[in-house]
Order: C-alpha cells, then structure tokens, then sequence
C-alpha cells in the first residue's frame, strides 16, 4: 500500500467522522468530506477498472469531472446508478460502489489478455475486419463486441427518488465557485443585481481548495473565500447553489444546471420528501463563465499504469483530502505551477522526484523552495515509459534535447509507486461553445482560451480566459465583471484583490514526451484513457486521410467518453496538428457539445413523469362513468369511456348489447370531449363559407349543418356539426383530438389571410357537456326532462336545434345523429354535466337505458357508414375520395380552402381509393380494421393493393359483420368481389354500399 | 430555447408559450381557379427555407392567440425583432425590395 | 315535470377538496384552494375602440385593464388575455344578468360575450413558497409578475391564466379538463414544501373572494360522489 | 491503390506498426472539369459517386464537401435502418437500400456494422394498432418482412420496457421488422468514400459551393470557395442545405430544413437488443455496439441551420423515454447534438430533374433518410447517368407538388426515422 493518510492543515475532510463503505464487496473507511476517490485512494486501491478496448488495468488518473478512468457502478437495485466517477462521489456512510470493467473479474480480465493483440486493434479495426468468412458471422462477431463494451449496468428497476424543475430568472448567473467566480458574483452582489452562483463541487473554492499555498490579499486563499461566501450569504440578492454543474448553454443566455441534492447522502437518510436531484434552467440576462481550468497530463509510455495521476490530482487529495498518493512520487512537468504538487507532497514526507523538462527549470524561488521541501531535482529529462503492469513500479527515464522535442539521450531507471505530470492547464471553454462560441488557440498559455471580453451576453473570467496565475486571474476577472456592471448601469464597489505576484520561468512547449522511437514503435502513450486512443492512434488516423479533426474524433474515438475529452482534447489535437504538420490553431477543436458532464435523464424528464407525463383530459361526467364501469380509450389528451363491460363480459358481448339497446330503445354517451368554438361576427358566415368546403349561405337560425373542412392541398382535415344561433352566431364543433388545431387554424387564417372580416373565435370546448341521448325512445326520454321544449317531430326536426331546459338547466339541444337513430345532445355548462348525466340516466331507467362508449359509438356510425376523420382518413383523401362530393359547395363564390387542388390532375383521377363497404361472403368474419385489398385471391409478393380496411364491425342489429374500406376506383365496383388479406389469412368480401342500416334515414328523421 | 417579444402582450416570453407557424407573408393567389397547377403548388409548397434572416410568423398559443411576425437568422438564432402582421410587413416589403 | 334539483360540479368536484381542507397558518409553506363555481364571461372585441371599452367599464364598472393586467370593478374582477379579448370574473349568480348587459351595451358594435363559466375553475395559491412553486411549473418568471399583473401561460403541459392581487398569493385560472391534471401536478411540486388545502381566507373586499357564493361552498351540496 | 481490409491485413500491417496503411482515400487536387459534380459529401453524396463509377462507369465525377465527409446528418443521425413503409413506392425504394444493406460491407470491403436487430414501432392507441395492422399487412404483400407484436412478445424481446395497462400510454402492441437494425454512421460515409476514391472519383473537402454556372437553361458548372469547376451534369445531394443551393440555380423546392436532436447516454453494459420507436409517447432508442443508448429526439418546429435545437425538446424526449423504461431513470445523459433536416411535405424524398438542365436533386430526406443511403445513390447515380429516373424513383420527382401525387407518409409510417 502506497498512499496513505496524512495530516494537512488546509485538509476539508473531518477526521472525527469516520465513514464506512464499501468496494466490490471490501469493507473500507474514509471520513467525511472525501471523496470515493479519494478515500479509495486512502485504501491502496490502486486498480479500478480495465480499458475499454485493450483491457488495460487503470487507476484514478484525475481528481474531478476530468476523471476518464474511474467510472464505478454506484450502489445496487433500485438505487444503482452506472458509470459514475469516483472523483466525483462524495463519499457517505454505507456507500457501495463495484468496478464496471474487468470480465470474469477486474483482476483477471479476459480483455485484458486481448489486449496483448492490441498491435493488431488500431483504431477502426472492426471497419476493417469481422466482414468474413461468411456474411451470417457479423452478428456473432457484433454479440461479442457488445459484450466486451460498456461500462456500469442499466438499472432495471423503476427509480424510487423524484426530480423536478425550478426556473429562475436573474440578472447574472456565475457559473464556478472558484476564487474569480466568487470575485464577479461578489462585485454583481454588490452592485444590487439579482445573482445566482453555482459550482459543480460540494463546497466552493475551486482550485483554491488544492492549493494549500495560495493567499489572497495577503491572507490564505481559502480564508478570503469564506469571507466572499458569508458576504454572499448575507447579500438578500444573491443565491449560491452548491454540487450545481451548468452543463448547457442556449440561445439567449438559458443555462440548464443540474443540482446533486441528495446523492450525497446515505440512502437511508435521504428525505423522500425532497427531490434526489433538481434541473436548474436559469434565464440570465448576463452570465459570467468562471469555469477555470483543468491541468492535463503529459503524453509518454505507458501513461496509463495504475498509480500515474496528473499533477494537480496528487496535489488535491494530499492538501484537500489528507491523502499522499505515494511514498515513492515522481513528478514530471513543463511548468512552474507542479513544482508546488511536489513541495506540498515532499512536505507531507513522501520522497518526490521533480523531472522537470525544461533545461533550466523553475523560477528559482520555485526550485528553492522544492529543495528545500527535500525534492529531488531532475531538469531537462522526460519519463520514455512507465514500469509496472497493475500499478506503477518505476520508470525509464531519457533525456530530452533542449530546444527540439526530441531525445538527446538515456536517462535513468527510477523506482516510484507513484507517477505524476502535469502538461499545464486547458482553460473550461465548455459552455461558451455550446451555441455557436469557438475558443482560440492562445499560445502563450497553450490552451484554447475564451476571448477576455466575453461576447454579447456573456463575461468570462479567471482561468478560462488562459490566465493561470492568481493574480492576473483575479485582475482579468475585476475588469471584466467591472465592464459587465457598467453595461448594466452599475458602478464596481471594491478594489482588485491581490494574488502574490510570482516570478514564472517559461513553460516548455510539449505535449507528447518523446521516447526515442518512432510513434507506434514503443510503449502505447496514451491520448484519451477512457477510449484507448494512443498517440500512435492519433498518426495512424492521419496517415490514413482522416485529417480533419472531426475524423480524427470519430475515427479513434478521441473525446467521444463520458469526460467528453477534458484531459485528452487539446493533447490530441496537438499531437493530430503534429502528424498534420499544421499549427494547433489551424487544427482547431472538435465541437463542444452538452452536457458539461452527464445529467440523469430522469432530472431531465422532472415531473413530466407517471400521472403527469401528459394530461388525461376528463369531462364532467368522469364519476358517473367510473361508477358504471367504463374502461377508457384514449383520444388525444382525453380519456373516453370505450365500453361499458357489465359482469364478465368481453368486450364485443358489452358492445353487442349496448348497439342493441341503442337501436332499439336508448343508449347515451358522452360527446363533451367534441371541440367546440363559438363562431360570432358580421362575417362569420362568409368566414365558414370559406374554411368549410360546403356551404353556409343558407343556414338559418335553429338549424345545424355538418360541414367538412379540407386542408389548403384539398384533404379532409376535420368535420363536424355546426348550429345557426343567430345570423351572424354560430357554434361550431369539431373532432375530439382536432380541436385546438381547428381553433388555430381559424386564427391563422383569419389573422393572416383575411383580417378584414369581422368575425371572432372563441374556445367552449370545455364550457359546454354534452350527453347524446340516442335511440327511437330518445324522444320519450327528454321529453320526461323537458317541459319547455316541443320535441314532437314535426316541430323540432333532424338538424334542429332548440334552446329550453333540460331537468330544469338552461341547455341548448341539438337534434343531431351520429348514429342514424332519432337522437338528441344536450348541451349544459359543464358545471351541470354530471347532474344532467344522471338525471338522464334516471329518465331512462324504464326504456333500459344503456350508456355506450366510444366503441359502440364506431359501430353505430359505421353502420349508417359515417366517416371518422383519422380513422377513414388518412390526410390523403378528399371529400370525392369519401363520397361526399354533396359537401363541397362548388359553386360557392369565394374559392373555399383547399378548393383549387381538388382540381389537379392527380386530385380528379378516377382510380383514387374511395370509400365503399364491404361485405364478407361469410357473415361471421369480422375483417381486420388495417386489412389489404387485392382484386384476386394471389396475395404473391409483390401483390397489388387496391386499399385497405379502414373499419370493421361485427354489427349485431344485423346480425353480420359489416366495413368500411378505401378501394381503387371503389366508386365504380360496387358488386365486385375482392380479397382481404391480414397477416397471411383471406378472406373475399363484396363491395357495396357503405351505409349498411337505414339506408332512407326513416330512423333518424323519426 | 427563444425568448420571443410578443407585439400583441406587449411581453418577452419563452418559446413554450408558442407555436411557430411558418414562413410569413405568403400570399395565396387571388383567384385561385384561375392559377396553374404548378403556380397552386408552388403556393402551397415552395417555401423560401431561407438561410440567414427570415421573416417567420409565430403564434402566441398559450397567451393572446395572435400571430405575429419575427424576423430572425436561422443559423446563428439571433432575433433582430418582432411586429404585429400589419406592421412588419411595411418592414417586409421594403427589405423583399432591396 | 318533477321537481328537478340540479347542483352545480366544479371541476376539481372528483378531489373532494373540502373533505380536505384545513384552517390556514402560517406553518403552511404553499396553501391551496379551489374557487368553484365562479361566473366567467369572455368578453370579445377591439379593446382600442373607445366605445367597446366604455360598454365593457358600463357593465363591469372596471376599466379596461392595460395588456398584462386586470382590473376591479361591482361586476368582479376583468383580466386582460389579447387585443380583443378580457375575461370577466364574476358571481355566477350573476351571470345571466351580466351577459343579457352586455348584449344590451354592445349593440350595434362588433364586440360580444361568451359564457364560459362551465369551462374554467379557479385556483388560489398562496404561502411562503407559492412563487416557488410556480417556478417549479412554468418558464414564466413569476417572481416578477407584480400586483395588479395577469399572465397567460404554460404550467406544465397545461395553460393557465395567473394573477396577483396581493402579495401574498395568486390566483390560477385554469380550463376544467385540464384541472384534474394540474391539481396532480401541483401536488407533485408541492412535495418538498408544507402543504396544505387551506380555508379560504374571508371575503370581506376581496375582489375574488367576494364572487364565491356561499351557499356553493357547502361541500354536501357539491360533491356528489360517484 | 487503397489496401484491402481483411483480418490479415490487420496482421500483416500491425507487425509493421500500422505505418503501411494507405490513405483511405486519395487527397487529389481539384480539377476545373469533370463529367459530373456531386454537391455534397455525405453518405447519399458518395453513395451516388460510388454507384456512378461503379454501375455507370462515370468515373470522372467530383464530389464537392464544404466541410468534411460525413460531418452533415450523417454524422448525427440516430442510424436506424428500416424498410417498413406504408406505401408502395418508399417501401420500394426503401426495401431496395435495405437489400443493399445487407452486402454493403463485402461490397464496399469496409464493415459498416449493419446490425439486424430488429427495429419495433410501438402502438399506444387503437388507432396506432389500425396503422400498424395496415402498414404490416402492405409491407408483407410488398415482400418486405413485418410481423405484429403483442405487449407480451414485446416484453420477451425488450424485459426493460414497461408494458403494463397503467402507463399513460399503454403498449398495445407493435410492428417488428426482423431485419431492420442499425449501422455504423461514419462507416458508412468513409467506406462508400474509400471505394468511390479507389474508382477515381475525385473527393474534395472543405470545397463549399457557392454558386451555379448555368447557361441557357443547362447548367455548366459551380463556383466553389476553391474556383470555378465546370461539369455538364451537376447532382445536388446536401440534405438540410439543399434550399440554399437551390437558390443558386433560381429552382424553388418545397423543402423546410428544421433542427432535429438527439442524444446519447453513457456507456453501459448490453441492455437492449432492439431498436424500439414510439410515436405517440415520442421517443425513440438503441443501443450502440459501444454501449451508449442513442435517443432521437422530436424534430423543433423553427427553421434552423444552426445544427442545436431547444432543450425542452430533449427534456420531452427524455420524458418519453423514462415512460417507456422507468428504469433509465437513473442513466445520464453525455451528450446531444442536432442535425438540419430537410423535411418535404410529404415526408418524402425528391430524387431526380429539376428545371435546369442537368442539375439533379436528391433532397428532402428529412429525418430518415440515412437508412436509405445506398438505395439513394444507387438509383440517383442512375438517374444522372441516364438524365433519366430509375423505376424505383421516378415517383419522385418535383412535379408531384403540382399534380397533387403526394406520398403522404407521415401519420402511416409511424415515426419517419
Ligand atoms: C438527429 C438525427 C437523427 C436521424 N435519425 C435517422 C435515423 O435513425 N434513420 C434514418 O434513416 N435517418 C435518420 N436521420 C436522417 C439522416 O441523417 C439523413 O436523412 C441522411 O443522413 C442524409 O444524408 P445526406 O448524405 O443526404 O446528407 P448529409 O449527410 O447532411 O450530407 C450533405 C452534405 O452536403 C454538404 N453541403 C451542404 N451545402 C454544401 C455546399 N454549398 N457545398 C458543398 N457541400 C455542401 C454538407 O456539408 C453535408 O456534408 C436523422 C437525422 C438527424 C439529424
Ligand atoms: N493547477 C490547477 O490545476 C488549477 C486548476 C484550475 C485553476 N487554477 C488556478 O486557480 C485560480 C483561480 O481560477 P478560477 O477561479 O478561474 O478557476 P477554478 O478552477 O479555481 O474554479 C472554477 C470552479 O468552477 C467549477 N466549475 C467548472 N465548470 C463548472 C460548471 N459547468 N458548472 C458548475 N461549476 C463549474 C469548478 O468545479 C471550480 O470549482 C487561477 O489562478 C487558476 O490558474 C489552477
Ligand atoms: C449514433 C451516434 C452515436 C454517438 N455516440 C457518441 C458517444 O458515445 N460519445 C460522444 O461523445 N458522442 C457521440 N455521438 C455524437 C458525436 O460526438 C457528435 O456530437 C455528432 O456526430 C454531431 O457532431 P458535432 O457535435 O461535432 O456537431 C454519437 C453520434 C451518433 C450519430
Ligand atoms: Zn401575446
């Protein structure tokens, strides 16, 4: 065991509290404040995982969201989650994490024996192989890929803990908690702007909380930050949102952010009353990115082996978390900044090698300080490849020429039990790209940087701009948050604070370590550790024509893992500009994309979850039919009683009998769910004159009309009954699922097309109830309800309609019949429909009465042979099409919508699918509703189709089985036998009339 | 995500609140028996699908119900306004003209 | 004829909100409750046109409300919704009367009124953490939304008109198919914080308040449970 | 000459240290004539550059990429390959790429892992049933496979989905093609890329086309951002920005380019075997070979260029997902990304003449046309080769916006991806 456990007085774990867990399966014990990293880390648990292609054993490499190794699978059940990284679990009582990789297990991984083949996998291999010696081998091939993928497990449980969303709206959002981000969010607080701050980890500080060292206007680093914090807190206007990672930025400054609001929290203690994790979208009038920067490791061999870390990581849990990460450290570097990595750890007593590659290197304050914190210095060398296979046991070390990247000579073979480099910063420019930015290449920080002046909108500030020392961190972050506030109208209230000025030697320009080989001849040097992308990788991609960087990610997988890259991009895109001989400025990035780091879909979704995902829409009458037994049909957003099973019946049983009942003495349903629009002007008439295909002209108060309503290409897009109220009033329905799309479609064109008619719509759909009372004995029915009303024939006929009261309500009734029976609906405000429901019910209670549901519904129509709009129709047909050419008023002046196109050369052909009934030569056969029709009995593929069945019915007032189809030409064969056809089974049918019952209408006109 | 100024609120508010409804100020043919069958179609289906500012009509669904003309660019998103119907296509017109 | 006995249903009937309702306090983070069975009238025509809106202050004795706003008057309260469109709040005992007014005053100009009482149930949504909650439900930045304001937005999936008539809480106009799906969701964002279907406070001179008819309030008389 | 791929070669060329792989494809200067020009480099763009050489013998072609090959829809499509369409002639046309399919990765020596799956749209109302029974039922008399599941057989294939009675969309059942799948996306691009280049076609990226030379009707040639290149027959194949060159050449189309999103989870374990679409609830998702979910989201109303689109959209669709797979609750999300998308009125493709002479378009592939990508090539290369359809297209061709014969698949084929 190498890391251990020490004593730091800038440590943020509490050593009193001692927390238990465990790693597949092992007991272990960290402290409150770790990490699982870094409590692991504590526990000499040095391999975590296996690779991805090669089944390389892998350690913790990184300290935060960069971590591309350490992705663990996070408790079991209902609770797990996949592909967590250990850097980032805060570490809680009871905690259990296993190890995602490794088959059979993570010590003995069968990949991992492949992965002595890995010569023979560069990247894209599987393009270039698996493609024999047989077609049919791929998919045993593709199995076996899958399953050496992936990483965590898919929960297969539903997920017991809840999110939701809460927007905000504010005047500045700062984005990272780091010593600039708490800086701006300080001077916006101030200033009186409404602010809000968030930061990924659970206490702010940013690097500041690794760096033991630092001090800010005099005093430690970490105490100037808790001052900015109480100051926050004690700003009314300003809120700081802890474990918060702003993963998206869109159009006009919405950030969505993710809050870990129980995660880290034993499962057993977490308040079921609170959401596990909640999604931040947060509109800003200003953001400032105060992101920082992520230290990224050098590029040499074997780089990958457990116990190799960056820099910064070694540094972060020794100061932050108490933990040395060795006994035994080397640590290599091109700058001056891991020269304190190395004071800080040698300080703690481990024995630190400083290889520095740089000739001369640090500036002498940083040497002195480093000797005489007892490292040992090696300047001008490079680590050529690590030793050890599942953890670190050394290194080979060669000496590097001075002024060119390449290798001057050997240099020793160090032992160490720890590895460590730093290959400087790259600058957090995440969600500045993620609506358009790019970041430019700034040379003298290496790094793609974000411009210092923001862009419309938008600060940046600290090191996200490139500016790796406090102090100009902190000067870049006044004056631009300062120009934020004069844009705002508001003076800066406070002065610059002061990092201490150091002096800084120059950072040596390199990136990949050079071995001494030819790339590809020695040790795999790993680019991106969660995709195995190597430096070799990163040529071969090139030598092969994928030049551009975008083929370079998609070809070897660079940037493609859940760290999106974050330690391995700009090595990569260095080293691609090498092979590419172009500046890493021409290379340029990939594309930034989010999110920042990964976000629960479950926190996505929020509420719009179960009972809330999409409203169930429910008339007035919902109680009455739960109370008699209604199943439901879903139509659009309503629930729709479908059937009124009684006993056990079946459903065909439940639909017989309601039809029965229906026909022969009175059946009632609930139509509420038809849209309604109260149509009301001078021009309305003309208006519908010119939405509707027929004509209204003539339409007089008390009369009902039903009116077909084509789309501007001549196809039938919705219908309904439309009354007369008065001469310029009209109450016009539409279908259940079309009426908020009628109502716009009304404005569209009223507003776009014809704004100087006078006329107006209005929404009733959810005013009016309305119970269709249907069947010969209706009338008897309404008439025990209804005393102001005269419903003798003569007086109130078929498309009347009468306003009176119903069982003492004021009610509109409309004789109108979807059924072809004598029929009446009665419209009450809604507030009435349940008491009219049951007094309807109690009416009828001597005839029988039978409420139906949308099914008895579809048979009833179908068999007087009405269409329904969806289920008839496809979008494809017009009114010809449907035979209901009677419904489209040709000769009306204005060219009604979709008029001219019934014109076309294709509209007016002959052989279109029209609408015919169908008979099957054996009555009992009920085809298939989405059937096909063939002229002959040879259903041989290629068959032709003629159409298909739109409805079909067993019918049991006839006693045979009735349907509606679409035929070629159907107009003209009546009598014809055709063949129908559904999943392998024919049956012939006769085309005939589709109005099967009452062909006279002596029923309905009763 | 947009936020949209509705002329009509008089308001800024986020796209949720909206339906967008295509292209704007296409006129139908004034006599539409008298179009051929390629003029009915090219109103019916060519559309502009314009690359940079376009003028697109959006409908305030869950607010006032009205249409209202945006002008905006379709690849960078930025927003450069918006009008009533009747008063953007003053703005409309002059820009079709130059 | 017998002698019918109709009752009125508001939409959230199925909820049984009085069996559920306690006395407010202040230990109530969020406190809600239904208004039921308000009057409500969409009134339609071109709010610029001087006439319609001296026929619509005549019958409402309110103003008419700038866009964005509502205001007060003997008839209830009047919400702006578009150019030419204001919702009248009122008693629904009144609602013959107001309509058969508005016919009369609109005559000869092109502007009318709708009933739509039996579409549309009010909420009331107050306490601590009621803006949160909104916050929870729709884009709209709600804490901005000041007295004397009414906004028409999306809450959740769902529409809604919300207006503040005092600090301390809003009222939610909402259409009656989507109430039980609101109600749902409410519940469910309520979840982190107290909750409480509380009494409603006394009417006094509470412009909607004023509007509920006691004799409604009886929960026997109104939820018929099926 | 380009090496073959092959296992052996893996060997031969690893022992070598990979440093004797030829470019996949030749970098060649751009020339000022050829016979034909393709605009646009995506998968449809060198598919037809492959077919022309390969079928056509047209070897002198040029295919013209503003960016990079693949980088357009090809680089973010959600990759579901399928052939179950309603009507006649996509279900040709579309069962015609899919038996392409099939052989692709011998025929192009590239493995484009077409993986046949399974792909399952499900039905979540009675209507969705209706559509499915007729959409099944015409794709088997058209000789496409296509069977309909009950809930139960849908549980037995995918033990994850929620196929219980109380979901605010119950599954009710489902279409299956067996042979649908998915495919590797970039492979694609990249192997019909290697063998056109391999057949002398000229691949030329960040070559953007910025205007059309045409004369008297005839088109002669394009300006490009690396100069005039002149051809007598020019094909158009830039999905999303097709309009914009349209413009170029004076020709309308009835085309509407929307972003279209989509997203993938992190990596996980093997724990969906199928591809399963959903109309109703919205949501559609497999899983990579590499282990993520990928997710399509719905399509955003607006126009936009911008390859990103709005996060409620993705919020939905993430929505939808859970509906259908409570327990991806728990699964992250690691990336989105949108595509432009070319949606026709009709939701389908317009492949072939335009008013000018020699300029042909292939468009309006909206958000399913990477399924249809060697099919596209193989009859649009035709179509250039012969200034005249194939029989597999000639349906659809520009006039249907005139006539009337529109093929309406949007309500019937379910989810166009
Ligand atoms: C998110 C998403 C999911 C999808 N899911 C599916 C799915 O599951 N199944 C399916 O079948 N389809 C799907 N699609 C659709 C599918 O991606 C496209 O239909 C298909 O990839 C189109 O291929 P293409 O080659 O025509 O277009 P592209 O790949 O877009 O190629 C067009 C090329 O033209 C280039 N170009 C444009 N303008 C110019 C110019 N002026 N000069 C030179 N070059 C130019 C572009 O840069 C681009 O590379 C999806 C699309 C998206 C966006
Ligand atoms: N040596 C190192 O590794 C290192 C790393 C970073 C910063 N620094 C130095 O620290 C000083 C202060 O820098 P700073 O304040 O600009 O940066 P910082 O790195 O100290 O702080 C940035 C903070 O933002 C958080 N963050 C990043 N992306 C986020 C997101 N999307 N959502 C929420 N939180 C997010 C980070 O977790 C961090 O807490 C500078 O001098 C800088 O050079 C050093
Ligand atoms: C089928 C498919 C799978 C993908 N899987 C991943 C993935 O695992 N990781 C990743 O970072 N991106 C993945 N991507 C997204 C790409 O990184 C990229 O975002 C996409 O191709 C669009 O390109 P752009 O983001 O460069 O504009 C995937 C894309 C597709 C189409
Ligand atoms: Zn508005």
């Amino acid at each position: 065991m190498s890391a251990y456990r020490v004593h730091r007085n800038s440590q943020r774990i509490d050593s009193q509290s001692p927390l238990k867990f465990t790693f597949d399966g092992k007991q272990m014990q960290g402290f409150a404040g770790d990490t699982l990293a870094s409590a692991l880390i504590a526990n000499g648990v040095k391999l975590i995982g296996r690779s991805f292609k090669y089944g390389r054993p892998r350690g913790i490499i990184g300290h935060g969201s960069e971590e591309p190794n350490a992705l663990i699978q996070l408790e079991t059940g209902a609770y797990t989650v996949p592909d967590l990284k250990a850097t980032q679990v805060e570490l809680y009582h009871g905690l259990s994490a296993t190890t995602t990789t490794g088959f059979p297990s993570l010590h003995f991984d069968l990949k991992g024996m492949a992965g002595t083949f890995a010569r023979f996998m560069p990247p894209g291999f599987y393009y270039k192989t698996f493609m024999g010696p047989v077609k049919a081998a791929w998919p045993l091939y593709e199995k076996m890929i899958r399953m050496a993928a992936g990483y965590g497990r898919a929960p297969v449980e539903a997920d017991p803990e809840y999110y939701d969303h809460l927007h905000h709206h504010v005047d500045v959002l700062v984005v990272g908690g780091g010593a600039c981000g708490l800086w701006a969010a300080t001077l916006a607080g101030r200033a009186g702007l409404k602010t809000l701050l968030v930061d990924e980890q659970n206490e702010a500080g940013g690097w500041m909380l690794s760096d033991a060292s630092a001090r800010i206007d005099g005093k430690p680093a970490m105490q100037w930050v808790n001052e900015r914090l109480a100051e926050l807190d004690s700003l009314g206007n300003v809120t700081v949102l802890r474990r918060t990672t702003a993963f998206a930025l869109h159009e006009q400054n919405l950030v969505q952010a993710l809050e870990l609001c129980q995660d880290h929290l034993p499962i057993g203690s977490r308040n079921p009353g609170q959401p596990r994790q909640r999604l931040h979208k947060i509109r800003a009038h200003h953001v400032v990115l105060a992101a920082g920067a992520i230290e990224r490791p050098l590029v040499y061999g074997n780089n990958d082996r457990p116990g190799v870390m960056t820099a910064a990581a070694g540094q972060t849990y020794l100061n932050r978390y108490g933990v040395a990460v060795g006994r035994n450290v080397l640590l290599m570097t091109h700058n001056d900044a891991a020269y304190d990595a190395a004071r800080d750890l040698a300080e703690a007593g481990s024995r630190v090698t400083l290889i520095d590659t740089r000739l001369r290197g640090a500036a002498d304050w940083r040497q002195q300080q480093a000797k005489q914190a007892g490292v040992e210095l090696m300047l001008g060398y490079g680590i050529a490849q690590v030793h050890g296979k599942t953890a670190v046991s050394g290194a080979q070390l060669v000496q590097l020429d001075p002024f060119t990247n390449t290798v001057r000579g050997k240099g020793p073979r160090l032992s160490a039990d720890s590895i460590l480099s730093s290959g400087g910063l790259t600058s957090t420019v995440h969600l500045f790209c993620h609506n358009t930015g790019r970041p430019y290449w700034k040379e003298e920080s290496l790094s793609f940087v974000v411009p210092d002046e923001g862009r419309q909108g938008i600060s940046c500030a600290g090191a996200i701009t490139g500016r790796w020392e406090l102090s100009s961190a902190l000067a870049q972050t006044h004056a631009a948050t300062s120009a934020m506030l004069a844009g705002f109208g508001r003076s800066t209230h406070g002065d610059c604070p002061q990092g201490d000025e150091h002096e800084v030697a120059a950072t040596r320009r390199l990136f990949r370590v050079p071995d001494g080989l030819a790339e590809g001849h020695g040790a795999k040097a790993f680019v991106d550790f969660q995709n195995d992308v190597s430096a070799a990788d990163i040529h071969l991609a090139v030598r092969e024509n994928y030049r551009s960087i975008e083929h370079v990610k998609r070809y070897t997988a660079l940037g493609f893992g859940t760290d999106q890259g974050k330690l391995s991009n700009v090595n990569g895109f260095a080293i691609a500009a090498e092979a590419l001989g172009k500046p890493i400025s021409a290379v340029g990035t990939t594309t930034y994309r989010p999110a920042y780091t990964p976000v629960t879909f479950g926190a996505l979704a929020g509420s719009h979850k179960a009972d809330t995902f999409e409203p169930r829409r429910y008339t007035a009458m919902q109680a009455s039919h739960l109370k008699r037994g209604a199943l439901f049909e879903t139509v659009g957003q309503w629930m729709r009683p479908w059937y009124f099973p009684q006993g056990k019946e079946t459903m065909h049983q439940a639909v017989d009998r309601e039809c029965l009942a229906t026909r022969n003495s009175v059946g009632v349903m609930d139509a509420s769910t038809l849209g309604k629009i109260d149509v009301k002007g001078p021009d309305a008439r003309e208006f519908l004159n010119r939405i509707y295909s027929n004509a209204w002209s003539k339409l007089d108060p008390g009369k009902c009309r039903y009116g077909l309503m084509l789309d501007e290409n001549g196809m039938v897009m919705d219908d309904g009954v439309t009354a007369c109220i008065a001469d310029d009033h009209f109450h016009m329905t539409t279908t259940t699922g079309g009426a908020a799309r009628v109502l716009n479609w009304l404005e569209r064109w009223h507003q776009t097309e014809w704004p100087e008619l006078q006329v107006r719509f209005t929404s009733t759909t959810d005013h009016w109830s309305t119970t269709a009372v249907v069947g010969p004995k209706s009338r008897a029915v309404l008439q025990k309800l209804c005393s102001d009303i005269d419903l003798s024939a003569e007086n109130f006929k078929f498309m009347d309609w009468r306003e009176g009261t119903v069982a003492g309500v004021p009610a509109k009734v409309f004789r109108i019949s979807f059924s072809g029976e004598l029929a009446y609906e009665i419209n009450v405000d809604a507030c009435y429909g349940h008491y009219i429901w049951e007094q309807v019910m109690a009416a009828g209670d001597e005839f029988g009465i039978t409420p139906y549901g949308t099914e008895t519904m579809h048979v009833l129509r179908a068999e007087k042979g009405f269409i329904i709009v969806g289920q008839d129709t496809d979008g494809s047909m017009t009114p010809m099409d449907l035979a209901m050419g009677w419904a489209v008023g040709m000769k009306k002046p204005f060219s009604f919508l979709g008029k001219r196109s019934l014109s076309r050369s294709d509209t007016v052909r002959s052989d279109r699918k029209q609408l015919v009934g169908l008979y099957t030569e054996d009555p009992k056969v009920v085809l298939t509703e989405g059937a096909q029709i063939l002229s002959t009995p040879d259903a041989t593929p290629p068959a032709a189709m003629q159409g298909h069945v739109t409805s079909s019915y067993h019918s049991a007032f006839l006693g045979r089985s009735i349907a509606m189809a679409v035929l070629k030409g159907g107009s003209q064969r009546s009598g014809d036998t055709v063949y129908v056809w559904a999943q392998g089974k024919m049956h012939p049918a006769k085309v005939v009339s589709s109005v099967f019952v009452d062909q006279e209408g002596v029923r309905q006109h009763a | 995500m947009f936020q949209l100024h509705c002329p009509h609120c008089g308001a800024t508010r986020e796209e949720e609140e909206f339906s967008y409804a295509g292209e704007a100020y296409i006129a139908r043919p004034a006599n539409p028996e008298e179009a051929s069958d390629a003029e009915w179609g090219d109103y019916l289906f060519m559309r502009k699908n314009t690359r940079g500012w376009f003028w697109e009509q959006w409908q305030h669904t869950a607010g006032c119900r009205k249409v209202f003309v945006v002008k905006r660019h379709t690849a960078s998103y930025q927003i450069a306004g918006s009008w009533t119907l009747a008063e953007g296509k003053a703005h409309y017109l002059k820009e079709s003209e130059a | 004829m017998p002698n019918f006995q109709p009752y009125l249903q508001s939409p959230l009937v199925n909820f049984n909100l009085p069996a559920e309702t306690v006395p407010a306090d202040s230990s109530q983070q969020v406190r809600a409750n239904e208004l039921p069975l308000l009057g409500y009238i969409a009134i339609r025509g071109e709010l610029a046109d001087a006439a319609i809106a001296a026929a619509v202050s005549s019958v409402t004795g309110a103003s008419v409300p700038a866009a964005g706003q509502f205001s007060t008057g003997d008839a209830g309260v009047l919400v702006w919704v578009s150019p030419d469109e204001l919702l009248l709040v009122t008693r629904r005992a009144e609602l013959a009367q107001r309509l058969a007014a508005f016919e009369a005053a609109f005559a000869g100009l092109f502007a009318h009124a709708v009933d739509n009482s039996g579409g549309l149930t009010c909420l009331s949504l107050s306490g601590s953490e009621h803006v949160t909650v909104l916050r929870h439900m729709g884009v709209y930045d709600f804490e901005s939304l000041a007295v004397g304001q009414a906004v028409s937005t999306v809450l959740g999936k769902a529409g809604g008109t919300v207006l503040r008539l005092e600090d301390d809480g809003v009222f939610l106009i909402i259409r009656r198919s989507f109430a039980d799906y609101l109600w749902l969701l409410l519940r469910k964002v309520c979840t982190p914080y107290r909750f409480a279907v509380a009494k409603l406070a006394e009417s006094g001179s509470h412009p909607l308040l004023r509007l509920l008819d006691k004799q409604h309030a009886a929960p026997a008389r109104k939820a018929v449970t099926a | 000459m380009a090496n073959r791929y092959s296992f052996w070669s893996l060997l031969k060329h690893g022992l070598k240290h990979h440093e004797t792989w030829q470019p996949a494809w030749r970098t060649p200067q751009l020339k000022p004539r050829y016979d034909v020009i393709i605009i646009g480099g995506g998968g449809h763009g060198l598919a037809t550059a492959y077919y022309l050489a390969k079928n056509h013998g047209v070897k002198n072609v040029a295919v013209l990429e503003k960016g990079y090959l693949g980088g357009g829809n090809t680089a973010r499509n959600t990759t579901i390959v399928r052939s179950n369409y309603l009507w006649d002639e996509s279900a040709h046309l579309y069962e015609h790429a899919l038996k392409l399919w099939e052989g692709l990765s011998q025929e192009l020596n590239f493995n484009v892992m077409f993986s046949q799956r399974g792909v399952m749209n499900l039905g979540h109302t009675l209507q969705d049933m209706r559509d499915i029974e007729r959409r099944v039922n015409a794709n088997v008399l058209n000789g496409i496979d296509g069977v309909i599941l009950s809930p139960k057989e849908i549980q037995d294939i995918v033990p994850l989905m929620d196929v219980s009675a109380s979901t605010r969309f119950p599954v009710m059942g489902a279409s299956y093609q067996p042979r649908g799948g998915v495919a590797r996306h970039d492979a694609v691009a990249w192997g019909f890329a290697r063998g056109a280049s391999e057949l002398g076609v000229d691949l030329i990226e960040q070559c953007e086309v910025t205007g059309m030379i045409i004369e008297d009707g005839r088109i002669k040639g394009v300006h490009t951002t690396q100069g005039d290149v002149f051809a007598d027959r020019v094909g158009c194949v830039a999905a999303g920005s097709t309009s914009t060159l349209a413009k170029m050449a004076g020709v309308r189309l009835p085309l509407e380019s929307h972003p279209l999103q989509a997203f993938v989870s992190e990596s996980m374990k093997p724990c969906l075997d199928t591809v399963v679409m959903s109309n109703a609830v919205h949501g559609y998702v497999s899983q990579s070979d590499k282990g993520e979910l990928v997710i399509g989201a719905g399509i955003d109303s607006y126009l936009g260029y911008g390859q990103r689109g709005s996060p409620h959209v993705i919020e939905h669709t993430a929505a939808a997902i859970i509906e259908l797979f409570p327990s991806f609750s728990r699964v992250r999300l690691n990336r989105q990304w949108g595509g432009i998308v070319d949606v026709a009125p009709d939701a389908c493709p317009i492949i072939g003449k335009s008013p000018v002479k020699g300029l042909y378009f292939n468009c309006g592939w909206g958000t399913g046309g990477f399924k249809a990508t060697p099919g596209s090539g193989h009859v649009f290369a035709h179509t250039i080769a012969n200034d005249a359809p194939h029989p597999l297209n000639a349906a659809f061709a520009l006039d249907r916006f005139s006539t009337g014969h529109l093929i309406d698949e949007h309500g019937a084929a379910g989810v166009a991806h």
